[in-house]
């Protein structure tokens, strides 16, 4: 990653370790997440990414390393803590407060700085139109769609009024035409001032959004540049399809060359 | 101060009260530990167990320890038609309607009872009531040694049967990994309902070893539930080494609080561990983290 | 001893039913009486027949019911034309809330008089609920004493309460004693935690060592009690010459094993309203365990004519005789008694009548009646002891059905 | 607003029925039915909306009940004083069990049963220490003037329990409408989202059962005016944390009007019972169990589920004839 | 041996499979892709009995299996080796492969455990251990071997590289291929592209909750579409 200048970064990890029992979940990781940009953290299955978010959040305890935000050590702080900092996270398996409609659903965020009640359910709805929530207010939350879900979580983060949100796979198990009404809804975020860090899968969602992604695998960080050059990377596209697959399509692209040629 | 005399016989009574303490935490522990059920009507049915050893020694000169024959089986059947044929399927995957379904069974079991058989307080008299062995110089009554016998027998039994049959192993699989064992065609509502049988099966055990030193009445099981709890908790949900040696560590306990804190009051310590344990080693003494 | 209990049911309902027959016959079989129509006196009997409790409170409505349908089958109350005393049944569960629900249900329905208890929390509750309607009750047994020292107007206890009983039996332990020579120099005192057992023995406790008797310990025990070796292995270890227990059927048959298992040996097991040791089912029980303890508890006088039908009546319908079943069925004659007196079922004469009681209760080992705020001042325990599997009434001596042995033999 | 003017109507007529009912008996079952209630509401502030499952209410009952009492009867001092006071020791008991509960984590069925442990540790303290009168109990004396907080007639009874009823409903309704209830119910529906959302289930959980605790205190303290009796096994015993957790189970936990549909429910099943086959024993309470056990069976989310799912048929029903 | 036709099916009021059609034929390795949340355990789920099927048929061995237990299922011989593994964490390792056989392949279990730990070494030198404290690895090993104790006619494979080193998934494969060479036909869910396809005769590639491809794998290998498709580039 090129070298941001200090006071541009927002959130900075250094060294972070976790492991669990014998599993090293995280390997010394270190990463800077610039202010006002949309970054991405990617990887398959298992890379331990979401263990990441969970050590930057406080809801795991780093062993090793220090997490900053806004050059405040925030290393082993509570969640709700942390939360009141102005960072947010959410959850890859979305799991809306059952039961309650989406309307509250979305208000518990808007409670974070607002102690009415009244302008937490009025935020609540402002925020579910922006995200393209606005017609099922008073729907039971765990009537919702899986994307429906995923605006609702994307919503609740963003009703907290946050600095830096921290989104956990926000467009698994949603259908194309899924995922692009959402990306404008991520970028509008991001235009109105808030900072994203994503975990992602969908690439296309990644190469659309990020300007700037880190590749995890198994625990480690592997690669970090602009998404467009880290796909082309043997080493990720290994870690992704399996070993033998960047020889298949490099010999592929050659193939495809030399016919051109 | 009480002095080493009476300690030393304070404490070999409490270890063989605590096996019987353990008796009933052992069905209690099986259905804790498999189902995750909070049985209210462990109770109730370990009277109605008792109910059955008086009436067959009463109306038919049968032995309680013969009874060991007759009732443990006996309720193993009502266990698991219980299980099958309500509590299974009331709980609509919600704990706490198998709290209110196990409460109602209690209330209906109970009061049934007291209908039937009147509220009389009644016992069963042995030719070896009276019968004491000298163990260190401590009269021990020998239906308590039976009963402590009875219930290393029985939490064997139980460990041989879990580790040692497909059912064991069943039930044992049950209780952590519900998806994979119904990918290995467990039937679950069967073995689940295996389970509570079981469960209720060694309170009939409880029962037969029981009597010959109390008694029975319609509320006999209030005084064993909350410390058949207590035992359950201290020594692991779901773990059978830990049930008899919760027994008997509860047993120790509430000899020793009894002499040195007054009997009533000596009550306390039981709840006191309870307590402890729960807050600083949930998982019991012997239990896995979880 | 068996052969009861498995009828017992049965019986009972038998019981019942020819309960329900006598009050048919009363009617049908006084024509003239029908043709007056007297209006029934309507009694409430609040017990807890279900609950901890339900042996006691079915033994109590078991005892009133059998003095209604003597009443009755009598004809009635006379100086009413006749009226029958018609029962109505309530269970209090053993919970005092639910006791005094009943009375305010039963007045409301019509009751002219009250006959509830067992228990002395109940008891509290359903005298101080009557009260507001100046509703006759009368506590049939509840040995607390602060039932009585409330100054509530309608509220009669005909039995003794536990500062009688507790006078009485240091008393007449210092007699029995003395009367030995006074081997006894100490006593261990075992109780239950609620209210009669600790009463009970904090009362025994002040008065024991004015008799010279000293009280080398206190234990108090839970309930239920799972197992007593660790308190009788205390007993052994103080030696006490008296063992003093106050605590319910359950817990003293448990008692009573563990001391005879672990040995235990005193000059005397002297019982205090303890009711296992005079008790008819302790006694054919446990024999050996029973024989020569004494209990200073209700009794009824062994040498009535009246008290022996009574109690032949009762086991013929299949019920152990103990102090519940006559005590119940005093509160209801006494009842009835004040009624004949009044001539009336107003609540205020029936009060006064009851105040000014004066029944004559040979049947029991009493005085003369004579009520003093409520209680009266006449009522008295006796002192009971096994011997040879028979209980025998040993004090007072004019009610005494055999001679004391004391100490026991070890 | 629609839920707050329902309750206002409900209350409004609750507050005539001295007026109407005459019947004592009848005044008694509805103050009865509506301190049920009350007991209820106060299990259903930390079991309904913080999904916390006690089993040992009885910890805040009895504490409020013999506060009240030993005041009065050891140091003379005024139950009215007595009636706050109770609600304040209610409080820091409260406070106690869920500190060293909360922090450590505790949920579900440890929960339970640590709260169950907590009660019968006080009850078997009450039986032990001097001024609760130990086993002997305590007995409030006869005294009957508002002043002394004690009524001759029931309706005053009835409009004492009335008052601490509404304000206990007052607070769950406030619950339902407030940014704490919203955390209350976030913790409760998901610990881990709630906390990414800032909320901090501790503080939360702690103002749950202290509030919790608070009403069961104040029913208790009511109970010991009405009865003026105490023993450690009415105060402390397992049957009013069983009546605590029964009623909103029974009604719908988590719902406003829960507590007061189970306590009508139960009482009504209980009275009904009684008076049908009362002279048998234990009968009535073999109907009641059974009834208990066919409703779980049949109306697995309480009755105010069941009335919930029978108008959603309705509606679904009248949308289709449309 | 397995023919899905037009299958839908999903949790609560979420659809997630839109009419999802796919067969296996005897003794064949079939791979199902797909990325994360495209349906494919719901496929698997249905399968086994977990899931109810909302609409559609599915047969086996030419018999309707839609709606039957998930033990009347194995009891036919489609055995499901479930993603996550389930293995039983607090039994030993013989135990959890002992109860493979629970309801099925009893008479032989002493003959079957022996082959698997021949096909698996590492599962006998661990037999005594508690399953839960194995490696991931191992653990997918179990679970495989779990699966064989059942005689299956199908073995569903559900996700067996995920979490595993580059090292143990090409170990993992070359076992699923060893197991098919017997003749059992697999059906094989899997994120890994590329190792997927090598040991499988033809692959479904699945997309939200409906197959986008299919066909033999040697021609998927080189369709531009699998590459865009899979990494989410479409």
């Amino acid at each position: 990653m090129s070298e941001t200048a200090q006071s541009d970064t927002m959130l900075r990890v250094e060294g972070v370790s976790k492991s669990f029992g014998g599993l090293q979940a995280s390997k010394d990781i270190s990463m800077s997440v610039p202010r006002g940009k949309i970054t991405s953290l990617i990887g398959p299955n298992g890379a331990g990414k979401t263990t990441l978010f969970a050590l930057i959040t406080g809801f795991h305890k780093p062993d090793a390393g220090k997490v900053s935000f806004f050059g405040e050590d925030i290393t082993g702080m509570a969640p709700q803590d942390i939360a009141l900092r102005g960072m947010i996270r959410t959850f890859q398996i979305v799991q809306p407060f059952a039961g309650q409609s989406v309307r509250e659903n979305i208000a518990v965020g808007a409670h974070l700085h607002i102690r009415s009640r009244d302008a937490a359910l009025a935020k609540a709805e402002e925020v579910a139109r922006k995200v393209g929530l606005g017609d099922r207010l008073d729907m039971d939350a765990a009537a919702l769609t899986v994307a429906g879900r995923k605006r609702l979580e994307v919503a609740r983060a963003l009703a907290t009024d946050p600095k830096l949100i921290l989104f956990d796979e926000v467009l698994a198990g949603l259908n194309p035409s899924e995922i692009r009404d959402v990306i404008p809804v991520i970028r509008a975020i991001r235009d109105e001032g808030v900072t994203i860090l994503l975990i992602e899968h969908v690439m296309q969602a990644v190469m659309s959004l990020s300007e700037h992604t880190w590749v995890l695998n198994q625990g480690e960080l592997i690669a970090q540049g602009p998404p467009a050059e880290v796909v082309g990377d043997p080493l990720v596209i290994e870690a992704y399809l399996g070993k033998g697959m960047a020889e298949r399509i490099a010999r592929q692209r050659m193939t495809a060359g030399g016919a051109h040629a | 101060m009480p002095d080493l005399a009476i300690i030393v016989p304070s404490v070999l009574n409490g270890l063989t009260t605590g096996a019987l303490y353990a008796l009933v935490a052992l069905g209690l522990t099986l259905i804790y530990g498999v189902l995750h059920i909070i049985n209210f009507a462990h109770g109730a049915l370990l009277m109605v167990g008792l109910y059955a050893v008086y009436f067959l020694h009463s109306s038919f000169g049968i032995d309680p320890y013969v009874s060991l024959l007759i009732v443990p089986p006996a309720m193993f059947a009502l266990g698991y038609a219980l299980q099958r044929g309500i509590i299974g399927r009331a709980s609509h995957g919600r704990d706490e309607n198998i709290l209110l379904v196990t409460l109602g069974l209690s209330i209906v079991i109970e009061n049934l009872a007291l209908f039937v058989f009147r509220s009389d307080t009644r016992s069963v008299d042995t030719p070896y009531s009276f019968e004491v062995v000298e163990i260190l110089g401590a009269f021990l009554p020998l239906p308590k040694v039976i009963a402590f016998a009875g219930a290393l027998v029985t939490a064997a039994l139980l460990w041989l049967l879990m580790s040692r049959t497909d059912l064991g192993r069943a039930i044992r699989a049950l209780a952590k990994e519900r998806k994979g064992a119904k990918l290995v065609g467990i039937d679950v509502d069967h073995v689940f309902a295996m389970s509570f049988g079981l469960g209720i099966a060694c309170l009939g055990v409880a029962a037969c070893l029981l009597l010959p030193s109390y008694y029975v009445t319609p509320q006999v099981g209030h005084g064993f539930v909350l410390i058949a709890f207590t035992i359950v908790v201290l020594g692991g949900m779901g773990s059978f080494v830990g049930a008899l040696v919760g027994g008997l560590i509860i047993g120790v306990v509430e000899a020793l609080g009894g002499l040195f804190l007054g009997e009533s009051l000596g009550q306390i310590g039981i709840f006191l561990i309870f307590i402890l344990v729960l807050v600083f080693r949930p998982t019991g003494l012997l239990g896995h983290k979880v | 001893m068996t052969d009861t209990k498995k009828t017992g049911g049965l019986r009972r309902r038998e019981f019942l039913a020819t309960g329900a027959a006598a009050v048919g016959l009363g009617i049908t079989g006084f024509p003239a009486i029908l043709r007056a129509q007297p209006a029934a006196v309507k009694l409430g009997l609040i017990h807890p027949v279900s609950g901890f409790i339900a042996f006691s409170g079915t033994q109590c409505r078991e005892g009133a019911l059998m003095a209604i349908a003597d009443i009755n089958a009598a004809g009635g109350i006379k100086s009413l034309g006749g009226a029958q005393i018609e029962a109505m049944l309530a269970d209090s569960q053993g919970k005092p809330e639910i006791g005094a629900a009943e009375v305010t249900k039963m007045v409301e329905a019509g009751a002219d008089g009250i006959v509830a208890g067992y228990s002395s929390a109940i008891s509290l509750a359903t005298s101080q609920e009557a009260a507001k309607t100046n509703t006759p009750h009368i506590v049939d047994v509840g040995v607390s004493d602060q039932i009585v020292e409330r100054g509530l107007k309608n509220t009669f206890r005909f039995s003794p309460g536990y500062g009688k009983t507790a006078q009485f039996a240091v008393d007449n332990l210092d007699t029995i004693n003395k009367a030995a020579g006074s081997p006894a120099k100490t006593a261990m005192i075992i109780h239950e935690e609620s209210l009669f057992g600790t009463g009970t023995a904090e009362l025994l406790q002040k008065r024991l060592p004015e008799k010279g008797i000293k009280v080398v310990d206190v234990i108090k025990h839970a309930n239920p009690t799972r197992d007593f070796t660790n308190i009788v292995l205390q007993i052994k270890s103080k030696k006490p010459d008296l063992i003093i227990p106050a605590n319910y059927y359950n817990e003293y048959v448990l008692l009573a094993r563990t001391m005879r298992q672990q040995r235990v040996e005193a000059m005397g097991i002297y019982s205090v309203l303890g009711g296992a040791a005079s008790s008819y089912q302790f006694v054919k029980e446990f024999p050996e365990a029973a024989d020569l303890i004494m209990d200073c508890n209700h009794w009824f006088n062994p040498k009535s004519d009246v008290a022996q039908q009574r109690k032949a009546a009762a086991e013929a319908k299949g019920l152990i005789y103990t102090y519940e079943v006559f005590l119940a069925y005093n509160a209801v004659l006494a009842y009835a008694d004040a009624l004949e007196r009044a001539g009336t079922t107003d609540k205020e004469a029936v009060n006064a009548a009851l105040a000014a009681s004066t029944l004559d209760m040979s049947y029991m080992p009493y005085g003369p009646t004579k009520m003093v705020d409520g209680q009266n001042e006449g009522a008295q325990p006796v002192n009971t002891q096994v011997q040879n599997g028979v209980i025998e009434v040993i004090f007072p001596e004019e009610f005494a059905s055999a001679e004391t042995v004391f100490p026991m033999k070890s | 607003m629609r839920q707050l003017a329902l309750l206002g109507l409900v209350f409004a007529a609750l507050f005539f029925v001295p007026f109407v009912v005459t019947s004592e008996a009848w005044q008694n079952t509805i103050l009865m039915t509506l301190y049920a209630a009350l007991l209820g509401q106060a299990w259903n502030i930390l079991g309904g909306y913080g999904g916390q499952f006690s089993f040992g209410h009885a910890a805040f009952f009895g504490t409020g009940a013999y506060t009240v009492a030993v005041l009065q009867v050891q140091l003379g001092v005024n139950p009215w004083i007595g009636l706050v006071a109770g609600g304040l020791m209610a409080v820091a008991v409260a406070a106690f069990i869920g500190f060293t509960t909360f922090r450590y984590g505790l949920r579900g069925s440890y929960f339970a049963l640590v709260t169950l442990a907590f009660a019968e540790v006080l009850r078997i303290l009450a039986n032990t220490v001097p001024f609760t009168g130990a086993g002997v109990g305590i007995l409030i004396p006869l005294d009957q003037s508002a002043a002394n907080l004690q009524f001759a007639s029931k309706a005053s009874y009835y409009w004492l329990v009335w008052a601490i009823a509404l304000a206990a409903f007052l607070t769950v309704w406030w619950i339902g409408h407030s940014r704490f209830g919203a955390r209350l119910m976030a913790v409760r529906d998901n610990e881990d989202a709630a906390r990414a959302l800032g909320v901090d289930p501790f503080a939360v959980k702690m103002r749950a059962i202290m509030l919790s605790g608070l009403f069961s205190g104040l029913a208790g303290v009511f109970y010991a005016q009405y009865f003026l009796y105490l023993d450690p096994a009415i105060a402390y015993g397992p049957a009013i944390s069983v009546e605590s957790l029964l009623v909103p189970i029974v009604g719908g936990m988590g719902t406003l009007f829960g507590p007061l549909l189970g306590a009508v429910a139960l009482h009504g099943v209980s009275e009904a019972s009684r008076a049908l086959i009362g002279d048998l024993p234990g009968i009535s309470l073999v109907l009641y169990g059974t009834i208990l056990i066919l409703m779980v069976l049949f109306a697995p989310r309480g009755l105010a589920g069941l009335v919930r799912r029978l108008s959603a048929r309705r509606n679904s029903r009248e949308t289709t004839n449309v | 041996m397995l023919e899905i036709d037009n299958l839908r099916a999903g949790y609560g009021a979420v659809e997630v499979l839109r009419g999802v059609s796919l067969d296996i034929r005897g003794g064949e390795i079939v791979a199902l892709l797909g990325s994360n949340g495209v349906g494919k355990t719901t496929i698997s789920s249905v399968l086994s009995g977990l899931l109810p099927a909302w609409s559609g048929t599915i047969r086996f061995k030419g018999e309707p299996i839609a709606g039957l237990s998930p033990q009347a299922i194995v009891d036919r011989g489609l055995i499901h080796v479930p993603e996550g593994r389930h293995i039983f964490p607090n039994l030993a390792v013989r135990e959890n492969l002992e109860l493979g056989a629970y309801r099925r392949g009893k008479p032989n279990r002493a003959r079957n455990l022996e082959r698997v730990m021949e096909i698996f070494p590492r599962l006998r030198e661990r037999s005594g251990q508690k399953a839960g404290t194995l490696s991931g690895g191992e653990q997918q090993m179990l679970a495989i071997g779990r699966g064989m104790m059942a005689e299956p006619d199908l073995l569903i494979l559900d996700e067996p590289s995920i979490g595993l080193s580059p090292l143990l998934v090409e170990e993992m494969f070359a076992l699923i291929g060893k197991l098919n060479e017997s003749g059992l036909p697999i059906l094989l869910v899997e994120q890994n592209v590329l190792q997927s396809m090598e040991i499988a005769e033809r692959a479904f590639v699945m997309e939200n909750g409906e197959i986008r491809l299919s066909g033999p794998t040697a021609q998927l290998m080189d369709d531009p579409e699998l590459k865009r498709s899979y990494l989410g580039l479409a």
